[in-house]
């Protein structure tokens, strides 16, 4: 039975807090690591013991796997806990990690290896019955066969040039009658722009949603799904919201997904907590995209609505405790919404926005959570990944989750850097969010330029601001006396109220 | 006091007048509105005729930027006064400024080479991402101040570039 | 139908901020009050409109019906919501609010001065057959009598000298064979104490707890309730933590006392959000003491279990809704843990300890919640209650809810004040907590006793950390400088970054 | 140099010493631990051998208020080289001062009465309690600062006594 007492976590930013927070839960000790830029960061000043391990730029740090093993041995750290990212899905560095006698909280490097590449995976999967996108990877030259082929997949399908990018000699055809001259089209074009009329067939998934199912497994064949999140809020193939449940998955294909996913993580001997994600049609069709080995970002939507701690779960089964609830236990109560906060300006395009935090105070009240990995005054490093934290809700309903998610972004307070937070108010006013009908594609740009034309109140609010701020400068008495309209307020106070029992 | 405060596209004029502590302002020459306005650090607590409204405040080149409610409004704040002298100064020499932290990745002009506004004449990567960054004025670009690979602050002169005499 | 649309919350601090988040998560406006000493307050900055409404005393602000209902009045306000204490069971103020034509959200003046009264209600009570403390108020003389009133209460019970106080005249009786020779001595006792021999008897409660039950009436005569919490932990007959489930309650001793709680509600024709309290006896037997008239300091452990928003459904039922769920609808689901920070400090006796916030960071993370009314850089006023949040975290199991608990305490930050944040990680230590056998005597002399003498290794990091701060001071080379070392950090990296990059 | 940190009944012989940015701290001549510090606001982070200790600091009367985990410990820092200075220096005069901002609401003795240390003379009330402050030292009241219901800062001084000659 592996035992550990003493983790080290080789990440930074939210996720190595959230790490911590787990470990800290459980009675575990813990190792936080820093580069040179992350000092003053939270999982510094939370953890039992810090490290530097390097200079800013993660190669020269968060991914160097020779120094954290060096710091694991020099702290008597006995476990690693690698969170997401970095070295999170490296299989190398879990079997050096195990090889120096150390708990690794992830699944086998047999695993990470089988699901890491793209098309081993396609073929793993195919064979434990894993449905994929259907389609050929050979180029079809008989007709017969390539009527053949659409009536199996179900219309419509699209035909792509094998030689063929940037959207030339591609074709959706949506029904029979238009498939033989779509295909000499196709093969037309593609002989033309590319000098090759290979094409081939493969099923258009009509309006395609983003959906993954979270699994966890134990060491001893124990493998449970927690039901599903919706990830199709993306920016530059980025997910940037998050819900659960999917709000138009019906039961029998969340089951079936589900099943599914099990299956995908059980056909690797899958330990740990893992997501299996699927591209979800509008006809209801799903089809398998990949299997991420580690915690993923939007873990906390599913922690909502089971109540299980996903971090403390990745422990106590490293620590080779069986799954201690079953399949039957787990329900989903309510719908949860997780936003993540990047420092980016979403009016420039999402455009990075590191710098320092002057001012930061984050939402609280019932049902409201802010995993993060900044204070005030912390420098948002320009080396890492922009989100500095992830605001999670809880609603008995859809509408319930939305409303609160609403009041927590309007609650949200950081001066000193752009942050999306603005966005996803505008997010979860549209029309189209909330009536949860939505693809990967909602986020267009007309959407970005709807963004970018602030509101006229809320501009004119800020011009007043402005002005009164240069006001302020412009007539500052001395250094230092900001505070002075504060003051009055207490020092009149004071002298009222002294002033009165005196008379 | 009057300050010409650019949001966008939109220009407005906003007249600040205190008195016994609480401001008096007025926008284009609309009703003027008593606000009793609090600094706490980095932050206004405005209560602009009793409307609660938090503005985040950071610095920025020229004027501020204004946080309301999750959404930045860079702010241009000019005293016309002021401005008229500025505008009087010399004009049309073109410093290129890192619009945020990063790196530079990338130089894609040379010296002496003639560059028009808006053109990109460098990238710079921050968090993953690389952002380009355009030539201010039309000129020739007489000095470049940085290396690729070099690490810049937010603000640091890049470039200089030359307007046609 | 009472419609509002714009809701003056009249109150301060936690439960201000509590119901202008509730308001914000319903689309309502909002109008908060505050004093002299409250400008910058949390409540003050988050809601729509504030108003100035008189000097720090609460006799002269937030208790002055008359200015709050002309603020109301002219910020066009159409409801009031009191939140707990000042005028929340004022029935004269809820009569006001009423009769200026605003929605009053809380229960009838009826319903609260029918409450109000200990004496009152007592009978009220005994009329509705809701169970209390069994005794006489008149002195018994027949001793065949006593005996029988012993019998029918039952043992252990309490004889008092009717004219007594200080323990004086007081005795204990457990069996039946003591009976007679205690009322004699206690009589004689009595009569040599206070010339009055008059003793009567009642019900001695044998190791009590302090559990509640949580209720909420709509309109229409529906009454549910909420399940139970337990607030037993107490300090000076205050409560500082609270749980649910009541770790010891029997669930037909719960059904019981919750179906009493739904009689004494109904008794006085409640609407709202209420909450009926009871002394539940170490033999299982449990009476009534009092009914709370508003929401309850305690009440988010209540949501955490139920996943009902309470200060939302107060809003909702003031707007007439009827109850949009029914009681087999809600289930307790996990355990849930308060911990009221006090500026206080626990080591003098719990002496308040207001003072200027120059720090702060509140815990974070999966199941934790605070709720709190203080920013960084507020000045704790020394003017009302010294509550200054309450941390509230939710486990699948009540271990889970505890280890949670201690880690959320651990990561608490607050400087410039005192707190009783290290007196609860205490609490949570103490084995009799732990077993959940515990009575309202938990927080002995002796328990505070181990709370003045610090931990011996944190008293030397104390001492580091003290003996570094003055080093600095001595040596400061000027003012202003205090972040060198983490610029170094930074300055020494970017350098290193350039250097290589050009070599 | 080293620093007399008393904490409860406890003293401490504290020495630190700081080379490149660094503290080598010992406690009772123990030995000595290299702590790297870095003050954050009113916060110091310190990773004392590598141990992540956050220690938040308020300067009190003669010293630090320390809180790590949620508790505060009263430190008295003492440079043995001034206290040697200081006790040197005139003894015996005894200014009470509050312990906490709040109001009078009781005044326990009069000028000219003899009071003995410990003994309470003044009582102040801060949210909705009421602390008694006790005389710091046997003596002889000489003035009354403060009027009951006056309300008082932390640290104001109330009375004077003066120590019997």
């Amino acid at each position: 039975m592996p035992e550990f007492k003493r983790v080290l976590v080789a990440n930074r930013g939210e996720i190595a807090v959230r790490v911590l927070r787990a470990c800290q839960s459980l009675g575990l000790e813990t190792v936080a690591v820093f580069s040179d830029a992350d000092r003053d960061a939270p999982h510094v000043r939370m953890a039992t013991f810090a490290r530097n391990i390097g200079a800013p730029p993660a190669s020269e740090s968060y991914l160097r796997a020779d120094v954290l093993l060096q710091v694991a041995r020099e702290t008597g750290a006995d476990a690693v806990h690698p969170g997401y990212g970095f070295l999170s899905e490296n299989a190398g560095f879990a079997q050096a990690v195990m090889d120096a006698g150390l708990v690794w909280i992830g699944p086998s490097p047999h695993a990470i290896v089988a699901m890491g590449s793209k098309t081993g995976s396609r073929k793993l999967m195919q064979a434990a019955g894993v449905p994929l996108v259907p389609g050929t990877v050979e180029a079809i030259t008989d007709e017969a066969e390539l009527i053949r082929l659409a009536e199996e997949m179900g219309y419509p399908v699209m035909l792509k040039a094998a030689a063929g990018g940037g959207g030339k000699g591609m074709r959706r055809v949506d029904d029979p009658d238009q498939l033989l001259s779509g295909f000499r089209a196709a093969r037309s074009e593609a002989r033309n722009s590319f000098g090759d009329d290979a094409v081939y067939i493969e099923k258009f998934v009509v309006n395609p949603r983003h959906v993954e199912i979270q699994v966890l497994a134990d060491m001893y064949g124990t493998t449970l799904h927690l039901f599903e999140r919706d990830c199709s809020i993306q920016r530059r193939n980025q997910k940037v919201l998050e819900e659960t449940p999917c709000p138009v998955l019906p039961e029998v294909t969340r089951q079936a997904m589900a099943q599914v996913a099990i299956q995908a993580a059980r056909a690797v001997d899958y330990v740990g907590a893992g997501t299996v994600e699927f591209l979800f049609g509008g006809d209801g069709s799903f089809y398998f995209l990949e299997m991420n080995t580690r915690l993923q970002v939007e873990h906390p939507i599913t922690e909502m609505v089971t109540g299980i701690d996903l971090a403390q779960a990745q422990l106590r089964i490293a620590m080779g405790e069986p799954l201690w609830f079953a399949q039957d236990d787990l329900t989903m109560h309510g719908h949860a919404i997780e936003c993540r906060v990047y420092a980016e300006d979403p009016a420039q395009n999402f455009s990075p926005a590191p710098g320092r935090i002057t001012a930061y105070r984050e939402p609280g009240g019932p049902f409201v959570r802010v995993d993060s990995g900044v204070t005030v005054g912390f420098e948002v490093p320009i080396y890492y990944d922009p989100m500095i934290a992830k605001l999670v809700v809880w609603g008995r309903t859809r509408d319930d989750a939305i409303a609160r998610c609403d009041r927590a972004l309007r609650e949200y307070r950081v001066s000193g850097i752009r942050t999306s937070i603005g966005f996803f108010r505008q997010v979860l006013a549209d029309p189209a969010f909330r009536s949860g009908v939505y693809t990967t594609g909602f986020i267009t740009p007309e959407f970005l330029e709807g963004l970018s034309h602030g509101e006229e109140r809320s501009e004119e609010l800020a011009s007043i601001a402005a002005a009164i701020a240069q006001f302020e400068v412009d007539h500052a008495p001395r250094p230092g006396a900001t505070r002075s309209e504060g003051s009055a307020w207490k020092r009149a106070a004071r002298w009222k109220s002294s002033h009165r029992v005196k008379g | 006091m009057i300050y010409e405060v650019t949001v966008g596209e939109a220009v407005r004029r906003v007249s600040v007048d205190k008195r016994d502590g609480l401001y008096f302002v007025s926008v284009d020459e609309g009703p003027v509105r008593r606000v009793e306005s609090l600094k706490l650090g980095q932050v206004l607590s405005m209560l602009v005729e009793h409307r609660s409204v938090e503005a985040g405040l950071a610095r920025r080149e020229g004027g501020w930027d204004v946080s309301i409610l999750g959404s930045t409004h860079a702010c241009d704040v000019v005293d016309p006064q002021r401005k008229a002298l500025r505008l009087a100064g010399g004009a049309g020499s073109g410093a290129l400024k890192a619009s945020m932290p990063g790196r530079i990745i990338g130089v894609l002009v040379e010296v002496g080479q003639a560059v028009s506004k808006g053109q990109p004449v460098m990238v710079i990567e921050a968090m993953k991402m690389e952002n380009e960054l355009k030539a201010p004025i039309d000129g020739q670009v007489v000095e470049i101040l940085v290396e690729g690979g070099q690490a810049v602050e937010s603000g640091a002169a890049l470039m200089l570039i030359a307007a046609p005499a």
